[in-house]
């Protein structure tokens, strides 16, 4: 791999930028491989990533049914944090946090990992109560997290109306200031080009359509560009893990589900952390280019179309607006829609299955673009070595039967 | 020429000349007339420059006259008003319009962000990816730097003061664009007696028709429009909407529709709308979108004076501008040549026609060398020259098999370049609906092909081209929509156009020669906005971005707030031909909403501020509201918390209004519980299933504590349930649990226990509930009903009664939330103020105190009662909480029986529910929320047990108290954990969660 | 922004609807028999389909009845809603 | 004694009487609240003749309709479709006790079902030139004339609370009426969104027809 700095921009600028090599190769399949991971989105790459660099499994194909990255990946909204309630969860993300913090280094390629502060607005009671909550808990576990006055809310975020009049008045907030956002597309790239360096094939137009099993054994896959075989196989679809494992006979306890996003016009930087308000369903941030990137809810319904309703684009706006009044007269440049895979409990599945050399990785819903490094890294463990890391543990299938749910909606928003 | 030569001719146009409106453009001021947009007066005041570019802070000018304007984006109005990237080319000018050109400092002239382009060679596409990562941790700085050249505009530095509006629509045909194929179609709909919206983004209704000065029938073409505008004004159930871009297509031929109701003046009339958001459901659709010239790539297109040709024909047609007064073109096709003709004839020095096609014909190319004009075949404009503004051009020979053009090099002078690639049908819309494209070669466009929803693409932007086959197509598509809606209709006759000469075919060439290797001198831009270049796009392709999705976010072509309406086709024609393949097979990058940028503002509508969300008040609200009551938000009703005197905080309020309640009397609105009416034969049978505990045998007015369950075995819900009847059950519900109560029952009723004769109405708000409570509850009401016996034998815990109480119809139900003797009085929700009021004078003598949530909470914890949603968070089971008893598990089945089985729910070290007593003397709480842990030195990542979930000061016991849940927690009464505190470990003892008369006498009492 | 025929109201905008999620799950009669992963495929597992789709609709903001309907969930397009009890409708290609 | 007890009315607060107007002028919407109409929830199946007839009888001969979405209206009895089984009985304020008792004591044999929701609501009218106009600003019903026309009803949203909505003119005249019933708690909100989405055309309160109670409803 030719390494990226700013020597090699300007040794390139001499001649005219017509030597830059292939970022990844475009290789035609082989008949077969040690390990095929089916979904080129950043979990997919990582996983394949980290089977070569920590397991030494290089011989690995990436099979991509559209472009790498073109999934959930590429339309997300780019938060990352480890802020969450459970054990189980606060550790699998901050295992993920920490690889992000190196991982510009680790593929030599700028992901742009920028660590500006998620806040978490709290709009009642009851919203206090879970807030603080999360924080004590994640404070025990080692993980920086804090509750902030109205005060410092205010001084963080001088464009949030915080007054006591709003219907929804902002009471507090917590605050992860090692939580932010990343550059998404460079997330997939960097994984790419890092993984193919190191002997990864990854073959993007290529869709698996069947599953190829011996009893019950996993013998490869059948794809659009026909079958390629394999001992072990790792799905990392997001949105498609149903449909891929009813390749394999298997049923998913995964619903999937339009979740869509927008972004304003460019305009210069006035919001400098990420807020994220539960109680009034909006989230925002304002990325490098001067966007504001805001995250609407989901489509109740089940749907593999990545386009939703006009009206729930319309309900998160009209939340932004509502925190930030002086974001009237900005105006929405695109909304799209991915197809998220969303679990009962919101925690995902990272889990061998009945099938022997059969792996899932999914479920990460509307949350795992900042679980790519780690969902990877585990994922990879769990492929190599046939059993879980303790990290992913807890995420196998088994949970659905024994209810050891890791509930992560947070609490049930009622009171007497 | 004789007369001096103004750029705003002397006559012509569309413009009001008796209605001059003043302007301000950076400071300067200006004057242009009503009918102009700012674009258009900026032009005729002469002024070029009127933008620089995102990245590399390239001077700029107006390329455009519309929607697809790339360049000319600026900072309108000013103060809250103030509004960022709003292209010129679409304001209309109002007198005192303020506007100023963005991302420049310190100004438009003289900007230090061009420095940029000296580092232009170091800023390839995708260098942010190469650099910036040494050293480690470091780009946290460099994005500081990097941040600061972001954005164009700048948000107001206030609350925006417009209001705007939603509406739902309805129609049987929409028709989007009012040029001649959308006034045809709106037309041929609307005779037939369909329901029509006909909307256009313009100010006008007209479409091309407005500066094109086309005829039919022999007259100006907009005499037919005016004429059409009229007929479908006097229909009735026709909606013409000008000023109103539709910017998405949904599902199932919903339409949203943005209407610009008061943009064209400085600020909206009291009581208007800024802009108005329209939902529309079409039963039919009608796109008449048109189509967009495209701009030629050749080096140095992005110059101010560089511009597309039939802009500029409407600018001198609709505006009476002319845009220059020297003018070369340069040309694919046919059709620009009528353009150059036009401005020709409208005193423009057309100094040549540069087309790059080596033998152009034809009866266009006849008229123009007729003309005297000088047309250039088989050459190329290879660059330009100039530095706010364009002063001459550069022409040279192009070569088969050769990427330079060198030969006949030619230098002309000129102050305007007009140019045209051919034209993009605007078919953003059609694919928006799903509808799949086709490619044409010969246009080198993609064009609408299958729709999947119902409609139908009609003129330029389904790839007609002459204004005939345009009002034909659009007469026939808005005939056979109605026809689809069952109105029975034959195309209206359609005024004869003029004759248009056949074209001849166009050269598609997607980057222009110059006299170096694309890159290695000047700049050819593809996406003027965003700055992409053709070497950028080349170098994409090169590294691997393939996929026209990857060229796309790689170099950002497209992703402007133009989102590459003049860019995005030659975008991906540059990657088919740097990767060997064919358009068609590189496709288009997905469309999406909006068409254009729409202003959050009127995504949001009016349910902003007190309207954002109902404020549910209870009958009783006012009374509070009087009384200084501080009140929460529980779910949307808005419940007193306290209410504190004159000098108290809610510390001192509280403590009042507990002690009250322990050794008097306190009264609370109760109101907001949701109460449902269970009726039918079935009822007992249905609460047995839907419940934990057992119903069937409940007496008639007896009331019951019960728990809902989930399916999984989860709590969902709690409250007390009364038997009215023997086929009549009361229950009530959390208050923010109602409705999702309710609708899971109507659903166990409708689709799974169908057989059961059971129905359920919802009776919260039929009642207002007032609660007494306290040793003195029983004296009070005594005072206040003559037909109820209170005396504990005739009216037990757990009862209800009826009666009246101060002259009210009302049911009195003896149950308590509080551990205090406590009766929870019932009344018509409109008499719930009269009965508070007398209360309140009846309880005058016993010291009775309105307390709030806040001291409810307090109380029902030193009684060891959870709450939903505190003590519980969707993971807890009855068991957890140490009430077992409620589960009666010889029933056959409920809700949740299952669940509860699982082998998780069965584990012996689940979270359960304790109480903790702090240390003798500690008079800090914990705070809610804290984790607990066995462990006192324990560090970070550390084994925890559990969390506080409610924790209180207790008056009545001068200490703190708190209640958690932790992990085999009654296994560990008598134990001590630690609460590790950012300040200090707490220490605590698990004890049973009830701290306040474990045998129940006072409730009994 | 779906528009879905309620079979008692008519057509209404999706705003009046929530979606109940797949349709036809019947509650097992033998649940206390049956194990833990039998039981969860009744609690969690679905068929979530990339095309047509059973599922469960409840018009909340109107006439407050549930029903069921057949969606494809890929193009969005409904092919049928019925109230509860009645036949289910055939899937489009035929099979059921 | 209970006619001296003061009765408290959903919008009693905002002070419409004192507002009212009988001249609505150039305004062109029109708000007005009627009070405390009786309103009784009845519900049986609409197939068992008896239960039908039985309704029927007690209501003065207003049969219930099972056409959805619309209104049997009779002189003091208006009676709204609901659902399949479910049917609002709506009539002069004060009468719902003796009515919803004799209402129930008529259909209980035969698998009725009826509660007094009189206070769970009260009623909001809107008319006006441009009462269609406000209306469509928080309501996705069409009510094109010919879509929703007089006698129809239907349960709906509007902004975000739900109503149940009747067109409750004639159509004789060039103004449409509609009444909303919409829940008590909620009323204040729903009474200022109509303010303020009526606004644009111009607002004029109406003095109720029915303060004075025990008129007919309509
Ligand atoms: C609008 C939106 C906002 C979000 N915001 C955030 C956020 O702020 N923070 C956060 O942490 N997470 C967020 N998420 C969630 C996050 O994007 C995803 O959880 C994460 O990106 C999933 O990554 P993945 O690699 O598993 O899936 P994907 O990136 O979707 O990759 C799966 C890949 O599998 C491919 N595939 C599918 N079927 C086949 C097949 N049969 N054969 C071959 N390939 C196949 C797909 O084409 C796709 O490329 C958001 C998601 C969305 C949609
Ligand atoms: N090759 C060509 O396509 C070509 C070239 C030159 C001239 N023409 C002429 O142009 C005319 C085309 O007529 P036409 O009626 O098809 O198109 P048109 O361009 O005259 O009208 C389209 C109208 O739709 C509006 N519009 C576009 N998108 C919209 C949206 N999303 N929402 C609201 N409004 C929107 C535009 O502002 C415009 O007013 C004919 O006279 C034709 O001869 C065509
Ligand atoms: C964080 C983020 C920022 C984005 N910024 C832009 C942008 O500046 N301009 C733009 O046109 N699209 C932007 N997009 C949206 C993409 O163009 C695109 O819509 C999205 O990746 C989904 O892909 P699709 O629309 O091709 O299906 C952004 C997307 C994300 C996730
Ligand atoms: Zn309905």
């Amino acid at each position: 791999m030719k390494r990226y700095s700013i020597f090699s921009l300007a040794r390139n600028a001499l001649s005219h930028h017509e030597d830059w090599p292939q970022a990844w190769r475009s290789p035609e399949p082989k008949p077969a491989y040690d390990v095929i991971i089916v979904g080129g989105g950043g979990h997919g790459l990582a996983t394949a990533y980290y089977l070569a660099k920590e397991h030494g499994i290089s011989n690995v194909a990436v099979l991509e049914k559209g472009w790498l990255g073109g999934g959930n990946t590429g339309r997300n909204t780019t938060v990352i944090r480890s802020n969450y309630l459970w054990d189980e969860s606060a550790h699998l993300y901050e295992k993920s946090l920490q690889l992000y913090e190196g991982l510009s280094q680790d593929l030599n390629f700028n992901i742009m990992l920028s660590q500006r502060g998620v806040v978490n607005l709290a709009h009642s009671e009851h919203d206090l109560r879970e807030l603080s909550r999360r924080v004590h808990a994640l404070r025990l576990n080692g993980i920086d997290s804090e509750v902030l006055s109205l005060d410092e809310v205010r001084r963080l975020i001088p464009i949030l109306d915080c007054s006591p009049a709003a219907r929804y008045p902002v009471l507090g907030a917590s605050v992860q200031w090692r939580g932010g956002i990343a550059r998404h597309d460079a997330v997939a790239w960097g994984f790419a080009r890092a993984a193919d360096a190191r002997g990864v094939d990854i073959i993007q137009n290529c869709e698996v359509t069947g599953i190829l099993r011996d009893g019950g054994r996993v013998t490869g896959v059948e794809t659009t560009r026909g079958a390629i075989r394999a001992p072990k196989v790792g799905c990392v679809v997001a949105g498609h893990a149903s449909v891929l494992a009813a390749m394999a006979g298997l049923s998913l306890p995964i619903e999937s589900h339009p979740l869509q996003a927008l972004v304003s016009e460019p305009i210069k930087p006035v919001l400098h952390t990420v807020v994220m308000s539960s109680a009034v369903h909006a989230y925002i941030s304002q990325s490098d280019k001067g966007e504001l990137v805001m995250g609407a809810g989901i489509d109740t319904w089940n749907s593999y179309a990545q386009r939703g309703s006009l009206p729930v684009v319309a309900h998160t706006v009209g939340a932004v607006c509502e925190l930030f009044p002086i974001f009237g007269r900005v105006r929405m440049m695109r909304s799209w829609a991915g197809i998220v895979d969303i679990c009962p409990d919101a925690s995902p599945i990272i889990s061998r299955t009945p099938v022997e050399g059969l792996y899932f990785n999914c479920g990460w819903g509307t949350g795992g673009f900042k679980a790519t490094p780690g969902s990877g890294w585990v994922f990879a463990y769990t492929i190599a070595r046939d059993e879980p890391h303790p990290l992913n543990a807890p995420f196998a299938l088994e949970r659905f039967s024994t209810g050891a749910l890791i509930d992560e909606h947070g609490a049930a928003a009622v009171a007497h | 020429m004789t007369a001096p030569f103004d750029l705003r001719r002397p006559e012509g146009g569309r413009i009001d000349r008796a209605r001059a409106m003043r302007f301000v453009f950076d400071g300067a001021g200006y004057s242009g007339y009503a009918g102009d947009t700012l674009a258009s007066a900026l032009l005729a005041n002469g002024v070029r420059l009127v933008a620089r570019s995102f990245k590399y802070h390239r001077p700029r000018g107006i390329a455009t006259a519309g929607a697809e304007e790339p360049n000319a984006l600026v900072q309108l109005r000013g103060n809250a008003r103030s509004e960022p990237n709003i292209r010129a080319t679409q304001v209309e000018l109002y007198d005192g319009l303020v506007a100023a050109s963005q991302n420049r400092w310190p100004s438009l002239e003289l900007d230090l962000g061009a420095l940029n382009s000296v580092f232009a060679k170091l800023l390839p596409a995708g260098f942010y990816y190469k650099t910036f990562m040494w050293p480690p941790g470091f780009w946290h700085f460099y994005e500081r730097l990097v941040r600061r050249m972001a954005g164009m505009g700048r948000a107001a530095d206030a609350s925006d003061p417009d209001r705007y509006d939603h509406r739902w629509a309805h129609c049987d045909v929409l028709v989007v664009g009012a040029g001649p194929s959308g006034l045809a179609a709106a037309l041929a709909a609307g005779r037939a007696g369909a329901r029509v919206i006909l909307c256009d983004e313009q100010a006008e209704p007209g479409g091309s028709l407005l500066g094109s000065g086309a005829t039919l029938d022999g007259a100006p073409a907009m005499q037919w429009a005016g004429a059409v505008l009229a007929e479908l004004g006097a229909l009735p159930d026709v909606t013409v909407l000008p000023r109103t871009t539709a910017f998405g297509y949904y599902d199932h031929n919903a339409l949203g529709l943005v209407e610009r109701v008061a943009d064209h003046a400085a600020e909206p009339l009291p009581g208007q709308p800024r802009q108005r958001l329209w939902l529309v459901r079409a039963r039919q659709v009608v796109l008449a979108t048109g189509a967009i010239e495209r701009p030629l790539v050749f080096r140095d297109n992005d110059r101010p004076g560089v511009m597309l040709a039939d802009a500029a024909r409407t600018y001198l047609g609709r505006y009476a501008v002319a845009c220059g007064r020297r003018a070369v073109l340069f040309t694919n096709n046919d059709h620009a040549y009528d353009a150059a003709l036009a401005l020709h004839a409208g005193g423009v020095d057309l100094a040549a026609i540069v087309d790059l096609r080596a033998e152009p014909g034809g009866l266009r190319v006849d008229a123009a060398r007729a003309r005297g004009l000088r047309v250039i075949a088989g050459r190329a404009v290879t660059a330009t020259h100039g530095r706010s503004s364009v002063t001459g051009v550069d022409i040279a020979r192009l070569q088969e098999g050769s990427d330079l053009a060198v030969l006949d090099r030619e230098s002309i002078a000129c102050d305007l370049v007009l140019n045209s690639g051919g034209w993009t049908p605007s078919v953003h819309l059609f694919s928006q609906s799903g509808g799949r494209l086709r490619y044409d070669e010969a246009t080198g466009a993609f064009l609408p092909g299958r729709a999947v929803q119902a409609v139908r693409a009609a003129g330029s932007c389904n790839g007609a081209v002459a204004l005939k086959d345009c009002l034909k197509q659009g007469a026939a598509a808005g005939a056979a929509a109605a026809g689809d809606c069952g109105f029975a209709a034959a195309p209206p006759a359609l005024p004869a156009a003029e004759p248009e000469p056949e074209s001849a075919p166009m050269r598609l060439l997607w980057v222009v020669p110059s006299d170096a290797p694309v890159g290695h001198k000047g700049k050819h831009f593809v996406d003027l906005q965003n700055d992409v270049t053709a070497a950028d796009l080349r170098l994409a392709a090169r590294e691997g971005y393939r996929s026209v999705e990857h060229l796309k976010r790689y170099t950002t072509t497209g992703m402007g707030t133009d989102q590459g309406k003049t860019s995005n086709l030659a975008a991906l024609a540059i990657l088919a031909e740097a990767t060997g393949r064919e358009i068609p097979a590189v496709g288009t990058t997905t469309f999406r909403p909006p068409y254009t940028p729409v202003a959050m503002g009127a995504l949001t509508g009016r349910t902003v501020g007190a309207l954002l969300d109902p404020a549910r008040w209870t009958p009783i609200h006012r009374w509070h509201v009087r009384a200084g009551a501080v009140f929460e938000n529980v779910g949307q009703w808005q419940r007193a918390r306290y209410y504190p005197q004159a000098g108290e905080d809610m510390h001192r309020a509280l403590a009042r209004e507990l002690h009250a309640a322990r050794n008097a009397v306190g009264i609370f609105d109760a109101s907001t519980l949701g109460k449902i009416d269970v009726k039918g034969p079935d009822a007992a049978r249905f609460l047995d299933l839907v419940y934990t505990n057992s119903w069937s045998k409940l007496g008639i007015g007896r009331c019951r504590y019960g728990f809902m369950l989930r399916e999984d075995g989860y709590v969902f819900d709690d409250g007390v349930t009364t038997r009215l009847a023997d086929d009549h059950f009361l229950v009530s519900t959390t208050t923010g649990n109602a409705a999702p109560v309710l609708s899971w029952l109507e659903d166990l009723l409708q689709m799974e226990w169908t057989e059961l004769k059971v129905r359920l109405t919802s009776v919260t708000e039929e009642y207002a509930v007032v609660t007494l409570s306290g040793p003195f509850a029983r004296r009070v009401l005594t005072e206040l009903t003559a037909d109820i016996d209170l005396e504990p034998k005739a009216f037990p815990f757990m009862s209800l009664s009826h009666g009246t109480v101060a002259g009210i119809a009302a049911r009195v139900f003896r149950v308590s939330f509080t551990g205090e003797l406590s009766y929870e009085v019932q009344v018509k929700a409109s008499y719930g103020l009269a009965l508070w009021n007398a209360c309140m004078e009846a309880g005058e003598k016993y010291g009775i105190t309105p307390y709030g949530t806040e001291a409810m909470h307090v109380l029902r914890a030193e009684k060891g009662y959870v709450i939903v949603g505190q003590e519980t968070d969707g993971t807890v089971t009855p068991y957890d909480l140490g009430m077992g008893w409620i589960v009666n598990d010889n029933k056959p089945d409920f809700i949740g029986k299952r669940g509860l089985r699982r082998a998780d729910l069965q584990r012996p070290d689940r979270k359960q529910l304790v109480g903790l007593r702090l240390e003798a003397g500690e008079r800090r709480k914990l705070p809610e929320g804290a984790h607990l842990v066995a462990d006192r030195d324990a560090v970070p990542p550390m084994p925890m047990l559990g969390h506080v979930t409610s924790s209180y000061w207790s008056v009545a016991l001068d200490a703190p108290i708190a209640l958690a849940m932790i992990k085999g927690g009654r296994a560990r009464m008598g134990e001590t954990v630690y609460a590790p505190l950012p300040d200090r470990v707490a220490a605590a003892t698990v004890v049973e969660p009830c701290f306040w008369d474990p045998e129940g006498k006072r409730l009994h009492g | 922004m779906l528009l879905i025929h309620c079979p008692w109201c008519g057509p209404r905008e999706e705003v009046e609807f929530r979606c109940g999620g797949q349709g036809h799950i019947a509650r097992p009669a033998d649940a206390m028999d049956i194990s833990d992963a039998e039981y969860a495929r009744y609690l969690f597992m679905r068929t979530n389909p990339k095309g047509w789709h059973y599922e469960r609709w409840n018009h909340v903001h109107g006439c407050r009845r549930w029903f069921n309907a057949l969606r494809h969930t890929v193009t969005h397009e409904i092919r049928a809603t019925y109230r509860p009890g009645e036949k289910k409708p055939p899937l489009p290609d035929g099979t059921t | 004694m209970a006619d001296a007890i003061p009765r408290l009315g959903a919008l009693d607060h905002l002070g419409l009487a004192a507002r009212a107007t009988a001249e609505p002028g150039a305004a062109g919407v029109w708000l007005g609240e009627r009070r405390f109409l009786a309103k009784i929830n009845l519900r049986g199946d609409p197939q068992n003749a008896a239960f039908m007839q039985a309704a029927g009888a007690a209501l003065d001969g207003v049969q219930p309709t099972t056409a959805p979405n619309t209104a049997v209206r009779a002189a003091a009895i208006d009676l709204l479709w609901l659902g399949p089984d479910e049917w609002l009985v709506v009539a002069a304020a004060g009468s719902e006790a003796a009515l919803a008792a004799r209402l129930a004591a008529a259909v209980a044999p035969h698998g009725g079902t009826v509660t007094d929701v009189t206070e769970s609501r009260t009623t909001i009218t809107v008319s006006g030139p441009r009462a269609r106009d406000a209306l469509a600003k928080g309501c996705p019903i069409d009510l094109h004339p010919r879509r929703f026309r007089p006698g129809d009803c239907a349960q709906s949203l509007l902004a975000r609370v739900g109503v149940i909505l009747l067109r409750a003119d004639d159509a004789t005249g060039p103004v449409p009426r509609f009444e909303l019933h919409v829940l008590r708690s909620m009323a204040d909100y729903l009474w200022r969104f109509l303010e303020d989405a009526g606004q644009e055309y111009g607002v004029a309160v109406v003095e109720s027809e029915d303060r004075s109670q025990g008129s007919g409803i309509r």
